[in-house]
């Protein structure tokens, strides 16, 4: 019998401008990061609503993390700093509800942080493995 | 951790000064009123207390020619509070047994008929324990 | 229900060395809404987009994904594709395969299985894409420049080169700022007004040009291409289009006692002035908190020698309001107040100055004729200390700006070099912290000041100056030598940080351009985008968006007239498709989106809504404008009632792409 | 009106007339001077180590006395006005500090730096009022040039003390003119007179005191003043001699026309 390893399952968001162009430059310089980690593109950080996050953990997502601009070089000028602020709080709900800190996470990737992008889904999904499956608000409907 | 470690630890606590802060121009050594008679200045307390380099600071006489004029404290464009770096190193040495610079049975021998009180309390607080 | 297409590249082997392209195509073949799937070597090809258009008309699609390369490369090439064949352009998603997958990845099984994922969820969004149309705004064909420096100067200069209506306005009775102060120029050492004024008369003599002088901006309104501005034309009491600018009344008026602004108040003009000879406009200006007769109504000197008959002491403000396309922000610097820097005794003796007064004080216009002489007595000064970085670079509790002032270290070597030059028997010290000479020629310029005519460079701050009698005694710490010194100095001279005009701050909010900390203007992007604001259509020239040297701030001005000129060529502007909207029967009018925004975009309106009983609301409800909206989608997540949703990026299709990619 | 009134060990003793003529001119102006009981002495100089607690507790009393009355705490010596300003600061802004220090004072109360700290300058300038004082002026002190001398104690730190821009205070001369004087404007006002380090190296002393003196003298001064014991002490015996140095309130007094009054009391 096969035995094959735990994945966990995680969604990255990376906005257009910094964390998006710094994966394909990731994918340019032929760094590896795990295949478990998926990316959604939206414009900005601050476009990542606190709904997409749940949806994800009650999809069965194992870990999440948002990827922006470095603060004061958001393309927007100040969306990352809302991002900031919401995913802060957001995060302390999320805790409060069992679903560990280490299971999200908010990282500024610039276009040039090729390296940094592919290290920071190495560590970030080798932390949320150690963490296992996550069963909070997971719905068993969603489940195939 | 080293000894010089732990005791750079404990400066930094005692006085709350972040010295990192510090841009070096001196401007605290400029306007220090007791310059002349310190070996170490208020810049040098400051790098010698950032790079870890405190012993020879404990040994120094600079320690007690600080008036804690805070002049250097009001001046330093970066706030860094040189004053009070030098205040934490001679409280390491004076809260030592034996480390008193001022004993009791001198104090008679520096007086005079008009010298306040004022001077008296002040120096014992700075160079005694 | 939409009609898919999957187109699954190869890129060479670039793609198919990692990703089992046929498994992909076949398994995305199965996805709901997709009706169509292949593979091809390079899809950015002729014959791959050809391969598309065809799909696009045998089979009827309404939408595409296309499995290749970054959206970044080529999503632009294949919107091209869709719009060729009859399809709008936003009906396209890109599955990002190759940076994302094959290029991270080495085994072909996770590869495949990743791609896989990619594609459903590209898929799953483009069924939920709606075609979009950018909209369109006309453009006003003229340029507003805020401000009268050598920066607004030189960007008014350069759109109207390129044929474009500007107007300049400016505070101040003339044109010229803080350059038209100075003596010279660093690192030539040409005169300052001998490469400023020819500027000057460019702009008077241009008929694209229209200089409001003695005028101030006191609202806007509109977007960029469409701007509203009033402007305020202050009452200078003498009618600009008379006055000849001959100077009789200047030479005649009786109040002689008012402190000349131009020479920072070292000397004194008369309540009627023209600020210096070269002033454009080259009228006069009286000065209505000085003139006895605006004041009391008895004097009248002025009327009665012009005998150009200019004088009209009842005019009054005159309010007016302009069209423009664009902005552009070049209200410029100040230096600080030395006030709170006691310790240089600058209010205790007049030995002690500013180097923006030396500038005056070694102008032969200044208010010494060009004489080289202590404020105090008229004598020579010997022994001249210099003392850099007075206000910059302070942080914590102490009463600075955080900043570098950056022009400050090699004009104080200008000034040390010149005093060296002319009077050889004067002895400078210039204390400084560090020499940042950053520059073409900066250095080498420092260096010769050091070199070539011996002046004292002493790395160490001054502590404080005494004014003693005669002299100055200045205490510095020179740390090289570890001592601190005493010098005996007949002039102090001090860096002092520049901050800012205070009149940016209040503009900046009238165009919602956003400003840093210190109140300078933000540009667009730092590296990126220098000489623009975040705000569409507003542009930043000059010292407003940071300390700068007179080069610098001419490149900028340039740089941004060919912003400005960019934006004006345009008949209409295309915007971006991908912008929020609000759906006013969910907005609530509570304003929070508003807030958020930090384009200005959202305004409120009072609108009329049928409600079920055949009564009609006035509810207050979001709009946004299209020509503003930059799509950030700050204000999706902000609201409270989920009635703001950003296009192209809506809350269905994020949540459809997180639901495929979870599966 | 009433206040709260904290003299310190030295004018107790070396430097009685500082306090006696600060009770007389303060009752001629309308305040009376309340003394603190048992109060304690400060300890002469600001420890500005993070974990020094107990040298401070004797200001975190007198202030507890203050907000107890709801008055605020008066200081006309600069050493106790400073220890007792930085103190409440510190009890209003360290919240660790304030913590240790409620711990020390257990069931003597808890203080977090309710009560307010003013010098005797402040009192005049904030709540008596320079106009007030210049109506109540008998002596005028004209053709006197006078040259206020402040010292560190009064001004520094700047951001704790409050009392007036530290580079270039203005209370006292405006003080001086109030009586009718000629203040006269010097830089080494502000600079330190070489305070408790005479026990220590009186050359210190010397050369400061010297230097303001000097530089006091040289633009015409016929007299400092002063409000610091120490500063007066260091002034008259390490400086040059040029001038004679005066209390503050000494000078009030004379101008107040209070001052025949404490002779004859005496």
């Amino acid at each position: 019998m096969q035995v094959t390893e735990y994945k966990p399952k995680i969604v990255a968001f990376c906005c257009n401008w910094c964390s998006y162009a710094g994966a394909d430059l990731a994918g340019n310089n032929r760094l590896n990061y795990p295949d478990n980690i998926k990316i959604i593109r939206v414009p900005c950080s601050c476009r990542v609503n606190p709904m997409f996050i749940l949806r994800a953990f009650q999809r069965g997502a194992d870990g999440v993390i948002l990827c922006g601009c470095h603060p004061g070089d958001c393309h927007y000028t100040s969306g990352n700093y809302y991002t900031r602020r919401r995913m802060a709080l957001l995060f302390s709900m999320l805790s409060y509800l069992g679903i560990e800190k280490e299971r999200t996470r908010v990282e500024w990737v610039s276009a040039a942080e090729g390296a940094k992008f592919a290290a920071t889904m190495n560590e970030f999904s080798a932390q949320v493995a150690a963490l296992g499956e996550n069963k909070r608000l997971e719905d068993l409907r969603c489940k195939p | 951790m080293t000894h010089s470690d732990r005791l750079k630890e404990q400066i930094l606590r005692t006085s709350g000064v972040n010295p990192l802060k510090c841009m070096r121009c001196g401007k605290c050594s400029a306007t220090c009123p007791s310059y002349d008679e310190m070996e170490y200045h208020p810049h040098q307390f400051v790098y010698m207390v950032e790079t870890g380099d405190i012993e020879p600071l404990m040994k120094s006489e600079s320690l007690y020619k600080c008036l804690t004029c805070f002049a250097c404290v009001d001046r330093c464009p970066r706030s860094v509070e040189p004053a009070k770096l030098v205040e934490a190193v001679r409280l390491a040495v004076i809260r030592e047994k034996g480390g008193n610079r001022l004993h009791t049975d001198d104090i008679p021998a520096k007086l005079d008929d008009d010298m306040p009180q004022q001077a008296l309390v002040s120096a014992l607080r700075k160079y005694s324990k | 229900m939409q009609r898919i297409g999957v187109f699954v590249c190869w890129c060479g082997t670039n793609i198919a060395g990692t990703v089992d392209v046929k498994r992909v195509a076949d398994a995305l073949r199965n996805e709901p809404g997709v009706v169509f799937s292949a593979e091809y070597q390079y899809m950015c090809s002729q014959a791959g987009q050809d391969m598309i258009k065809n799909a696009i008309r045998e089979h009827n699609l309404t939408g595409f994904v296309v499995c290749s390369c970054s959206p970044r490369m080529h999503e632009a090439t294949f919107r091209k594709t869709a719009e060729a064949a009859g399809l709008n352009p936003y009906m396209v998603e890109i599955a990002n395969i190759r940076e994302q997958c094959s290029w991270v990845h080495k085994d072909m099984e996770i590869g495949t299985e990743k791609a896989i994922v990619l594609g459903r969820t590209a898929i799953a969004k483009v069924n939920l894409n709606a075609p979009l149309t950018p909209g369109e705004s006309p453009v006003t064909k003229r340029a507003l420049v805020i401000g009268g420096g050598i920066a607004g100067i030189q960007t008014a200069l350069d759109i109207a080169d390129a044929g474009f209506p500007v107007d300049i306005v400016e505070t101040k009775p003339t044109i010229g700022g803080k350059m038209a102060q100075i003596d010279k120029t660093f690192p030539t050492l040409d005169c300052a007004a001998c490469i400023l004024t020819p500027k000057m008369v460019d702009a008077a003599q241009n008929d694209k040009i229209r200089i409001l002088s003695y005028s101030e901006v006191t609202d806007v309104r509109g977007f960029v291409g469409n701007f509203s501005v009033t402007i305020k034309r202050k009452a200078r009491y003498v009618n600009e289009e008379i006055c000849t600018g001959c100077g009789l009344c200047t030479e005649k008026c009786p109040q002689k006692k008012v402190p000349n602004e131009f020479n920072l108040g070292m000397d004194t003009r008369r309540a009627i002035y023209i600020p210096f000879a070269q002033a454009i406009p080259k009228v006069a200006t009286i000065d209505a908190d000085y003139c006895t007769m605006l004041k009391t109504g008895k004097c009248g000197v002025c009327a009665k020698v012009c005998t150009a008959g200019a004088i009209d002491y009842t005019q009054k403000d005159l309010i007016m309001e302009e069209k423009y396309g664009a902005i552009v922000a070049a209200t410029g610097f100040n230096p600080i107040s030395m006030e709170p820097f006691d310790e240089f005794a600058y209010s205790q003796s007049k030995d002690v100055i500013t180097s923006l007064e030396l500038e005056r004080l070694m102008n032969a216009a200044g208010p010494t004729s060009g004489q080289f002489v202590r404020p105090s007595d008229g004598k020579h000064p010997h022994k001249i200390v210099f003392v850099q970085c007075v206000g910059s670079r302070c942080a914590g509790a102490s009463k600075g700006k955080e900043y570098c002032s950056k022009i400050c270290c090699m004009y104080t070597a200008k000034h040390a070099m010149l005093i060296r030059d002319k009077y050889p028997d004067t002895e400078v010290y210039v204390f400084y912290i560090d020499v940042r000479t950053p520059g073409k020629n900066f250095d080498e310029f420092y260096r010769r000041a050091v070199e070539e005519y011996g002046v004292h460079y002493i790395k160490g701050m001054v502590g404080k100056v005494t004014p003693t009698g005669d002299t100055l005694r200045v205490q510095a710490s020179d740390l090289l030598a570890n001592k601190q010194i005493l010098i005996d100095a007949d002039l102090v001279v001090l860096a002092a940080a520049i901050e800012p005009d205070k009149s940016a701050r209040p503009l900046a909010t009238m165009l919602t351009a956003s400003m840093d900390t210190n109140d300078f203007f933000t540009e667009a992007h730092p590296k990126l985008r220098p000489v623009e604001s975040p705000t569409a259509g507003v542009f930043l020239s000059g010292a407003c968006q940071g300390p700068k040297d007179i080069p610098e701030t001419v490149s900028q001005a340039s740089a941004a007239a060919a912003k400005v000129i960019g934006l004006l060529v345009k008949d209409k502007l295309v915007c971006n498709a991908c912008v929020a909207s609000s759906d006013e029967a969910m907005c609530n009018g509570c304003s929070t989106c508003e807030r958020v925004c930090p384009y200005g975009a959202i305004t409120y309106a009072d609108k009329e809504f049928r409600m079920p009983d055949r009564t009609t609301r006035i509810r207050r409800v979001a709009q946004v404008n299209q020509a503003v909206c930059q799509g950030c989608g700050a204000c999706t997540v902000a609201c409270p009632s989920g009635a703001m949703d950003l296009r192209g990026f809506s809350n269905k299709q994020i949540m459809a792409e997180v639901d495929a990619v979870c599966k | 009106m009433k206040v709260r009134y904290f003299p310190g060990c030295t004018l107790k003793t070396k430097a009685k007339d500082l306090d006696r003529y600060a009770r007389l001119c303060a009752e001629e102006l309308g305040v009376t001077l309340e003394e603190i009981e048992n109060w304690q002495c400060c300890g002469g100089v600001f420890t500005t180590a993070t974990d020094e607690i107990a040298t401070k507790l004797s200001s975190v009393r007198a202030l507890m006395d203050a907000r107890d009355h709801d008055a605020p705490l008066v200081t006309v010596c600069s050493a106790c006005h400073n220890v007792i300003k930085q103190t409440n600061h510190a009890m209003q802004n360290d919240a660790d500090f304030a913590k240790h220090v409620n711990l020390y004072l257990g069931k003597d109360g808890q203080y977090y730096g309710e009560a307010k700290a003013i010098h005797y300058l402040e009192l005049l300038r904030d709540v008596i009022g320079f106009d007030t004082i210049r109506g109540k002026v008998k002596n005028p002190l004209a053709g006197k040039k006078i040259a206020a001398y402040y010292g560190c104690l009064l001004l520094r730190p700047s951001q704790t003390m409050q009392m007036d821009d530290p580079e270039n205070p203005t209370v006292m001369e405006d003080l001086i003119r109030a009586l009718g004087g000629e203040p006269v404007v010097y830089a080494q006002r502000n600079e330190c007179c070489g305070g408790y380090a005479v026990l220590e190296d009186a050359a210190i002393a010397k050369k400061n005191s010297g230097k303001v003196m000097t530089d006091a003298a040289s633009h015409g001064a016929d007299m400092i003043v002063t409000a610091c014991p120490l500063c007066r002490y260091n002034l008259e015996k390490n400086g040059t001699g040029e001038i004679p140095v005066v209390y503050l309130t000494e000078l009030l007094a004379e101008a107040l026309g209070v001052k025949e009054d404490a002779h004859d009391a005496q």
